[in-house]
């Protein structure tokens, strides 16, 4: 284990944020206050807080309409978060884009993305600009079990594949693809050996277990950011919820839903493991713990009193100069 | 006659062409829903939208088809299957996802007939959500239909109502050319009388759901619902709107138009599409062109900002064209051929 | 000044970019044309018209960037890469081809700065032949700028010969919205004089071609060198046409349109697209909106069949909107404003 | 060897009537008699051959914009193929559809297509149709190296694998996609692996040994009719000409295109093999030869000389009614 006590607290609290943010976001929610739909991240916390603590601001993450905690993890502003789901003057979009299209061109977030698939070649995008421009900076792309079906993410890795690109598959399998499972709508079985099967190194991980990913993710990042290439990881971790809330969830099982709460949660793992190794203590986590339940507290209070943005907003930024 | 939703007739006119012909399947993500799940139904959801529900459980898994999320072999093996002899229904969640497919659609699909001397029958019907109005945000409320009507090849329907949605799906699912069934989301509550035994209602037939003198306000899918409005509230202060429901934007009922203009004399003409190459610049442009002489002044064409679709939802509101909106054109077509008619007359 | 043909413009403009941006970069199939052959050259083809010859040798492989066949990808790509700071050109070999990559362009690029709130810049252009008369068949020679003009976030550049083609080309890549580039297969070998030095050409600013009188004809691409012909050719017996090149589909210059037609009264517009939701009728369509007092005469539209591009040559011909077919449209608004006019005056 | 000696000659036809088609083809596009433009398949017959001789009528196929061998392979008559190629009145597709566009579905021949990658989707769409019907009937799908790429073929492999369906996918690896070589194209190098991902076997084999593409696909061909699911073949053949006729192919050095004409001869091998064997004797093939060449001769004459469509038939057949 080589991570600081700094790092650990750093992984924990991502993980946290995200827990706290999703599970407040449900309940908020079911209450009524949040406009659109909302799709929680809580279950796979572990793999954006190990996967983005090895990024910088300038390195770059696409992401998926799943996207909540994978802004958090990348740095994003938690507050202005909440004014963009909230769809509030202030957002991160100014109220434009809501829960599905958060970004952070400043923090390397290129965007939550409504379209299943449509985030991996934009991501390699990105680093195509890196290496096009001869920097160290790299490129990940959070890939749903789900999304690994459509085109666009195999020729996402091609085309990283071919040029040799500082770009990194995060695949997610979760499970599900809406109402789907992926024992059933992944042919073959192995999403894995899809990004395999363009010579890049593919290992498979529990990602409920943030030490899992992180290990995988520090070998993906040195190798992208030397110039060896691309790397993918397919990181298991169940869906707590819904596909989105409000989903009735009826083709998952009791048991199955039991057996994900009981075994399927990365910040009670990571809490077990630091403290049977004695890295952390509870009352670290603790204070974490309550520091991130009043911020939130907080953020979405604003969030709900902030002021709508203006009609006007409705035909502005559609260009710069048109 | 019992009420009906457009949800319960498109579902039920679904079950009733696959009992009527062996070669109808239905084919897309969810429309079953729960393949690969473990509760002990593989028919959980239907659909993510309930659209296809029942079906699985009465037809069974090779007709009623779970798809990975694969939308260009979703249409792609719909347009194959055609071409082997069935019927495919496939559903495009979302219009918004034409771009991960249109080339089956637009390249494959829609040419096959033309492209091969007209010796291809490619009998599939694609049905898809369109409109703004639930919160969904950019990328998944466009009213994208202009999109392919432009397309040869194709047919595509708007209904607008649960009646007609029975009947057009069931003339879609029945013709032998491709259809593209456009769902108004924000329709799928609203209910009308509809038979419980099955029916037809012809492509290219508009509807005239108001009629009327002094202006012809011809509108599409749910801008049917506001037109009519319109017309109501007018009527009480003595103007009389004519609201015409195309129906179907391919093939389009050019005469209903032509028609209605040649006896008001005015044209407004409501799309939620954005502005630009939209079905109101076209149904504008036709009559500009073909019917000028019955023009007694200057078209009206109310749309969709040439803006996306904001996820704020008092903004998509003030992006969808509104009652008042119309309405407004309506009086402003009024006003200017009272002008000219002072003018000229 | 020297002569150059509207493919040596483009290949000139894409260099001289380039060296004056280091953050210009082109990535496309083809775009060197080479690489992991067995000729001791990387760049054997620069495009499989040669429009991108010899960038490899002068930037190098980071900088023109051949790609696999991977269109959402290469769109995808530039998108983010713009995103990262880049200022991508990416090629689109053929506009037919936008089937297998338009969410890219439709939901991503032309969208990123509105639903970001507009704090992201996306300055991509994307360079992509159109148009029939090539003898390439249905799936390679259509004109569907409209189907990109309708997006809101796009611009749409269709240059009608070298010079301008030059100075949009440099404003495309200095743009900071994307920008689809609209190269008409049939006009690369055009020639006009073109400065050697750069320029630019604003957007949304339309070209008379010819100053007229007694009809406005606008017209698209390619199209221009025909309304040009029938402006010369009618010019003879005393019928002044004016004209009009928008150079742009989006923005469109309207006050251009606006104007001439207020001077001649009478409009025909000519477009190689499909006819259903064309530029034709959204121009049409405009006219008849915004500019109803001035029309002395029907509007005409003058557009390729609602089919798709026939193999045959002959056929090919026509269904591309000819000199004869805009000479008799022009002809008809004439006759019919004189019967208009017989009868009101 | 379990071919009968019908078997080899059926085989033996198949190619030549190909190569004799396809080099008639090249010298008419030279002399300018052709519209449009070529692709010609001189090199890789012996794929064309030994897949489609196991297939029936109401198999189908999805070719490519390569596609004249295919169409020859699978029955298309070379009559209306060449007055197709001529976009006379008669020919397969009445001069609308031309060289890239060849269809006939009375031979289970879904069309050539200007699409990369377009075809395999639809080829699984006819294998759906059996499956859903539940006859026999299988469909391929032809795939060269360069649409191997596409993200359409990997959607096709992927749902061909989770139906299970009646599916061959036939790459094609003649070594280009128009210029580019499929060493710097394919990311990872393997063409084969990418549909072995998916869990179907995906034996790689020499394209211009008629033998070993016969026997890969009798395997491919068993597997489907007896519901076993999808298989793919990776066939290597080298392209003897340009990519399109015309084509200078100045990226291919003399010694690859000398090394081609010297090795990569399906024709040649195939009659070596036969002749060593005592399958076969020359005089049987040189019968062939004769006959294809009068033929070809007799039906390129009969289209240069048939009728153009009318102009009329640039509208019809958009619709059936419309
Ligand atoms: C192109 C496209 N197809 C379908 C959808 C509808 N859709 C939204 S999320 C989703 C499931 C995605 O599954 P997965 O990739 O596993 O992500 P998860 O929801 O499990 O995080 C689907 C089908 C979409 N948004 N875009
Ligand atoms: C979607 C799409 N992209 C690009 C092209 C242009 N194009 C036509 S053939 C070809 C190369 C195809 O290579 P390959 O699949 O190896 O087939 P081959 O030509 O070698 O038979 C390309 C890039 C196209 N027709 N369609
Ligand atoms: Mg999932
Ligand atoms: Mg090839």
């Amino acid at each position: 284990m080589s991570l600081t006590r700094e790092q650990l607290l750093d992984g924990y609290r991502r993980m946290r944020a995200q827990r706290e943010f999703d599970e407040r976001m449900r309940r908020e929610f079911e209450a009524g206050t949040v406009p659109g739909f909302i799709h929680l991240y809580c279950g796979q916390e572990a793999i954006a807080a190990a996967a983005c603590m090895h990024l910088r601001d300038t390195d770059y993450i696409g992401s998926t309409h799943r996207g909540h905690g994978h802004c958090i993890a990348k740095g994003c502003d938690i507050g202005e978060m909440l004014l963009e789901i909230y769809c509030k003057q202030g957002g991160l979009c100014n109220g434009k884009g809501g829960s599905m299209h958060i970004a952070d061109m400043n923090k390397g977030m290129l965007g939550a993305n409504a379209i299943v698939g449509a985030a991996p070649p934009i991501a390699v995008g990105a680093a195509l600009a890196a290496w096009s421009q001869g920097t160290d900076g790299v490129a990940l792309a959070f890939i749903g079990d789900g999304a690994s079906n459509q085109g666009t993410v195999f020729e996402a890795l091609n085309l990283a594949s071919v040029l040799k690109l500082p770009m990194i598959f995060m695949y997610e399998n979760n499970g599900y693809a809406e109402f789907t499972g992926a024992k059933y709508h992944v042919g073959g079985g192995d999403i894995a050996a899809r990004a395999g099967a363009f010579g890049m190194p593919a290992p498979k991980v529990d990602g409920t277990d943030f030490f899992a990913v992180h290990d995988a993710m520090a070998a993906a990042v040195a190798r992208a950011r030397s110039g060896q290439g691309p790397s993918a990881i397919e990181a298991v971790a169940s869906r707590w919820y819904g596909h989105f809330q409000g989903d009735p969830q009826a083709y998952r099982s009791r048991e199955e839903l039991d057996e994900v709460r009981r075994s399927g949660d990365p910040l009670k793992k990571f809490r077990e493991r630091v403290l049977a190794e004695s890295w952390l203590e509870d009352s670290d986590m603790d204070a974490i713990d309550q520091e991130l339940r009043e911020l939130i507290d907080e953020k979405v209070a604003v969030a709900k009193a902030a002021p709508n943005p203006d009609t006007e907003a409705l035909y502005t930024d559609v260009y710069l100069e048109y | 006659m019992a009420k009906k939703t457009v949800r319960e007739a498109i579902n039920e006119t679904l079950a009733q062409e696959m009992r009527r012909d062996p070669r109808v399947i239905v084919l897309g993500e969810d429309v079953a829903g729960g393949k690969g799940g473990t509760s002990d139904t593989e028919e959980a959801a239907g659909g993510v939208f309930g659209l296809t529900a029942g079906l699985y459980k009465e037809f069974g898994g090779r007709r009623v088809i779970d798809t990975p999320i694969t939308e260009s072999a979703i249409i792609g093996a719909a347009g194959g299957a055609a071409l082997a002899g069935m019927r495919p229904v496939a559903e495009l969640m979302f219009i918004d996802f034409i771009g991960v497919c249109l080339d089956q659609i637009m390249n494959q699909i829609a040419k096959f007939r033309y492209m091969f001397g007209g010796k291809a029958t490619t009998p599939v019907t694609i049905r898809t959500m369109i409109g703004a109005g639930m919160g969904a945000g950019p990328q998944h409320s466009g009213a994208l239909y202009p999109m392919l009507t432009m397309v040869p090849g194709l047919k595509v329907v708007v209904p607008s109502n649960a009646y007609d949605a029975k009947g057009l799906l069931a003339t879609a699912i029945r013709d032998d050319d491709p259809v593209i069934f456009c769902e108004h989301k924000a329709l799928y509550t609203e209910a009308c009388e509809v038979p419980d035994e099955d029916y037809t209602i012809p492509f290219g037939q508009a509807n005239i759901t108001r009629e009327g003198e002094h202006v012809t306000l011809v509108a599409f899918s749910r801008m049917v619902l506001f037109a009519n409005q319109v017309a109501d509230r007018l009527a009480r202060e003595g103007i009389s709107v004519e609201v015409i429901d195309p129906r179907t934007t391919s093939p389009l009922d050019e005469d209903a138009i032509f028609d209605s203009v040649d006896k008001t004399g005015r044209l407004v003409v409501v799309d939620e599409s954005n502005p630009m190459c939209s079905m109101a610049s076209e149904v504008a442009s036709l009559v500009a062109c073909e019917a000028f002489e019955c023009l007694r002044a200057p078209i009206a064409k109310v749309t969709a900002p040439h803006t996306p679709v904001p996820a704020h939802p008092e903004l998509e509101k003030e992006y969808v064209p509104s009652v008042a909106k119309i309405e407004s054109a309506v009086r402003r077509v009024l006003l200017d051929s009272d002008v000219k008619a002072a003018a000229t007359g």
